[in-house]
């Protein structure tokens, strides 16, 4: 029964905790300019993120050691210093669209101004990073993100054409109003969105921070299987109700604040509530995860001590360079830099970045040295060489397209 | 807004700053890469028309408008807080001063162009006045000498109208 | 993989490591399993580099694991100065595995000098610095 | 001398003529006893002729998977080989000499891993 539960929760805190400011954003965009004609690729990045983090989960279970460290191990020094530093800037990015997130979202709990909320979210990451427990907080925050189900159900009462959303998803075609170019740039976002390499920094030093074996592989796997599809499907349900209410409004997502406009239509003020609710927590966890990220790049690529399950003392330098990242965000989004044009640009320079991730875990997850009889199958490498060809794709293929589409403009 | 924020020299710098892609690649490399970087960018900055760029205006602000027009009729039927919607009105509003300062900043060569960034200036300053309306609205107690909130709406809806002929006639040229 | 044309290597006593593969950007781990740093350089003890080695000269031996601004000047090139390399000597690594570890604390070591500063100086400094998260 | 001071430079045969790069550096742990571990004696050194960057570690175990990638890495790694110290005869800082009639070993693990 107890392991029941764990499962349940586990699963649970996968759905809430899997939408982050990335996902919101360019999940509203792309419904509110392209309708459903994107959302395969959300069962592209999906599909993807649920191998990608199967593997770097089983990987640290097996040899205990999480990405970074067996990024350096492989790449050598100088590949992996390239490495960790687009990898450590496109997550600093991560970590001011998100705390920049939270802001907003306090912004229209509160009408106070967001430039305001922001030393307030950034001090309250800060104090959960410094004192809370590492699950505690996992549990806390994917809990309360769940509340962003009030997407599924907003679009449900909304009572939309299903017939035309379920076309739009089905037959896929570039809306009259848009190009192509414009169509595969958002592709690439979308995927970035779905795949940002944080996450997989933070499962894999999760897993280690939980102090897995491969005892819990099974459970891990579950949590991914099952979590993040159904998380995706949350990401959909937010394109879905932007494609319902925005789309034929006319109206194109640059803001937050449209972002929810469609839950207040089918949902009213408790569903705004809600949503407000239900954004404050993924954004708030999300920053968690990726100040947690740029402390675990840095220290596992140098090899510093690290890790929430020890005191802070004991893994000084780790502590210290998250406090530094966090007065960097700080200080990028005092200049009134928009954090939702932050999170567009980061969602595909993590899209960019992906390979240089991906490839040495791919690798790693193949060698008998660190994963005793627990390296890949045949099918999952069949399903993850497929995904490295899609992964440099998108990667190669997203500046071009950046530079054509005036960013997606 | 985004068109305008990418015509700033300084947000071509983050393609320098992935290329590591490759780590093998020599420095002199790295400088050529950046550097035809940094000629796209200022050649996207430079091309394009003034009635492409008011026309972008024209399309950023009637999505802003439209926007502020949604939140109102949620206001209206009790679908939304007064906190939502005032940072809505704001969001919104902040869209239409971006837009009307890019098309400010164009420099028309001839006298038609010089006409269109008029009528362009115009047409977002009755967007301006429209915001102006709907935000004293929603930021007042009721009764009192303010605007309603349905007021608010009317004026926004006018300015819609006006960004529909403003697109009409940009892209009849 | 061995091609043909290759000898192939007569058995050896002991166990092979290789630099790169084996022991070179691998953690460091002390006897409480703490990570101390990563191996950035090795240090051999012979032969002088320029040298001619006369026939018979025994193998050189591992000397020592090294860290520090090694790392620097081992990706952007140059040479720290004999006096700046900080030294974990290998009669203290106990074992090397997918990690290296450590028969001693790592409290004591010189590679962990920045760590103490830092924890010294800064973290523990801030309330709550030496709360047990756990 | 340091290890990074060998890595990475030209080998070459005893005529200066150019055999490839010093890919790494192989150790045997057959020395003195310490407390902890033997002591790690220099067996020789491995010679990539083609990419002297030892690259996700491919070149000298028997992986093959995912296919066609540990392909791919292992064909940068073709013709590499082992000499043993006994075979060098200078380390300079931009070359390492070979002596006269030295012997190309086999640089594969697998065969001789009698790790733990």
């Amino acid at each position: 029964m107890k392991r029941l539960l764990g499962v349940a929760l586990g699963v649970l805190t996968a759905i809430g905790g899997f939408v982050d400011i990335g996902d919101l954003v360019t999940n509203a965009v792309v419904g509110s300019r392209f309708g459903l004609s994107l959302v395969w690729v959300v069962g592209v990045g999906v599909l993807g993120i649920c191998l990608f983090a199967n593997m770097s989960g089983r990987v640290a279970a097996a040899s205990g050691r999480a990405t970074f460290e067996v990024i350096r191990e492989r790449l050598g020094p100088r590949a992996g210093l390239a490495n960790l530093s687009a990898s450590f800037l496109i997550n600093l990015m991560t970590v001011t669209a998100e705390i920049g997130g939270v802001a907003l979202a306090l912004q229209l709990a509160s009408s106070v101004h967001y430039l305001l909320w922001i030393p307030v979210a950034a001090v309250a990451v800060w104090l959960v990073i410094w004192r809370v427990k590492f699950s505690i907080m996992e549990n806390v925050t994917g809990l309360l993100g769940l509340t962003l189900i009030v997407f599924a159900v907003a679009l449900f009462l909304l009572k939309p054409d299903w017939g035309v959303l379920a076309g739009q998803a089905l037959a896929p075609a570039v809306p009259a109003e848009e190009t192509a170019p414009t169509y595969w740039y958002f592709a690439i976002a979308l995927f970035g969105a779905a795949m940002t390499p944080y996450e997989v920094f933070f499962f894999s030093s999760g897993a280690v921070e939980e102090g897995w074996t491969v005892k819990d592989l099974v459970q891990s796997r579950i949590n991914v299987l099952v979590g993040f599809p159904l998380g995706g499907l949350l990401s959909v349900a937010i394109a879905g109700c932007a494609a319902v209410v925005l789309l034929p409004a006319g109206i194109s997502v640059t803001s937050l604040s449209q972002v929810i406009l469609p839950v207040a239509e089918g949902a009213g003020k408790l569903g705004l509530a809600f949503v407000l609710v239900g954004v404050v927590a993924a954004t708030f966890g999300a920053a968690l995860e990726t100040t947690l990220s740029s402390g675990y790049t840095l220290a596992q690529f140098f090899g510093w001590s690290w890790g929430k399950f020890r005191r802070p003392a004991q893994a000084a330098r780790f502590h210290l360079a998250m406090i530094i990242c966090m007065l960097v965000g700080i200080g990028v989004l005092a200049t009134g830099v928009d954090p939702v044009l932050v999170t567009e640009y980061s969602v595909v320079f993590s899209a960019i970045a992906l390979p240089l991730t991906y490839l040495p875990i791919l690798i790693v997850s193949n060698d008998p040295q660190y994963m005793g009889k627990h390296v890949n199958g045949r099918a999952v490498n069949v399903l993850a060489m497929v995904y490295l060809v899609i992964i440099l794709v998108a990667s190669v293929a997203a500046i071009p397209l950046m530079i054509v589409t005036g960013a997606g403009a | 807004m985004r068109s305008g924020e990418l015509r700033e020299p300084g947000m071509c710098r983050g393609w320098e700053a992935r290329v590591p892609d490759t780590p093998a690649t020599a420095p002199r490399r790295f400088l050529t890469l950046g550097l035809a970087a940094f000629a796209i960018c200022f050649l996207a900055g430079c091309s394009g028309g003034i009635s492409e760029s008011v026309s972008t205006a024209a399309k950023d602000s009637s999505s802003a408008v439209a926007t502020a027009r949604l939140a109102l009729k949620q206001d209206m039927d009790g679908k939304l807080t007064r906190a939502a919607t005032a940072t809505t009105l704001d969001d919104a509003q902040k869209e239409v001063e971006t837009s009307r300062s890019t098309v400010q900043k164009l420099s028309p060569a001839t006298p038609a162009d010089r006409d269109t960034q008029r009528q362009a200036l115009d047409v977002l300053d009755r967007c301006a006045a429209g915001f102006f309306t709907a935000r004293a609205a929603v930021s007042a107690d009721d009764g009192g000498a303010a605007p309603s909130t349905a007021d608010g709406d009317r004026a926004l809806a006018a300015a819609q109208d006006a960004l529909e002929q403003l697109s009409h006639m940009v892209g009849s040229r | 993989m061995t091609s043909p044309g290759l000898v192939p290597l007569p058995p050896v006593p002991g166990r092979i490591l290789d630099a790169q593969l084996h022991l070179l950007d691998r953690q460091v781990l002390d006897h409480d399993g703490v990570p101390v740093t990563t191996v950035d350089d090795l240090e051999l003890s012979g032969p002088d580099i320029g040298a001619e080695i006369p026939q018979g000269t025994p193998a050189p031996v591992l000397d020592a694991l090294l860290t520090g601004p090694v790392l620097g000047t081992r990706i952007f090139g140059g040479r720290p100065p004999q006096s700046r390399l900080i030294r974990i000597p290998w009669k203290d690594v106990a074992d090397v595995g997918v990690v290296v570890r450590l028969g001693v604390g790592g409290e004591g070591l010189d590679a962990s000098w920045v760590e103490r500063w830092v924890r010294d100086r800064i973290i523990a400094r801030i309330p709550g610095g030496r709360h047990d998260p756990r | 001398m340091i290890l990074g001071d060998l890595l990475g430079i030209p080998v070459l045969d005893s005529d200066g003529g150019r055999l490839g790069k010093a890919a790494d550096v192989r150790f045997v742990l057959d020395g003195a006893p310490h407390q902890l571990m033997s002591e790690a004696r220099m067996l020789g050194i491995v010679v990539s002729p083609h990419s002297a960057a030892s690259f996700l570690g491919y070149e000298r175990t028997n992986l093959t998977q995912p296919w066609p990638l540990a392909y791919l890495l292992q064909w940068r790694h073709r013709g590499s080989f082992l000499v043993l110290w006994e075979d060098i005869a200078l380390i300079r800082k931009d070359a390492v000499r070979l002596r006269p009639g030295f012997t190309r070993y086999s640089p594969a693990l697998e065969d001789l891993d009698q790790g733990h």
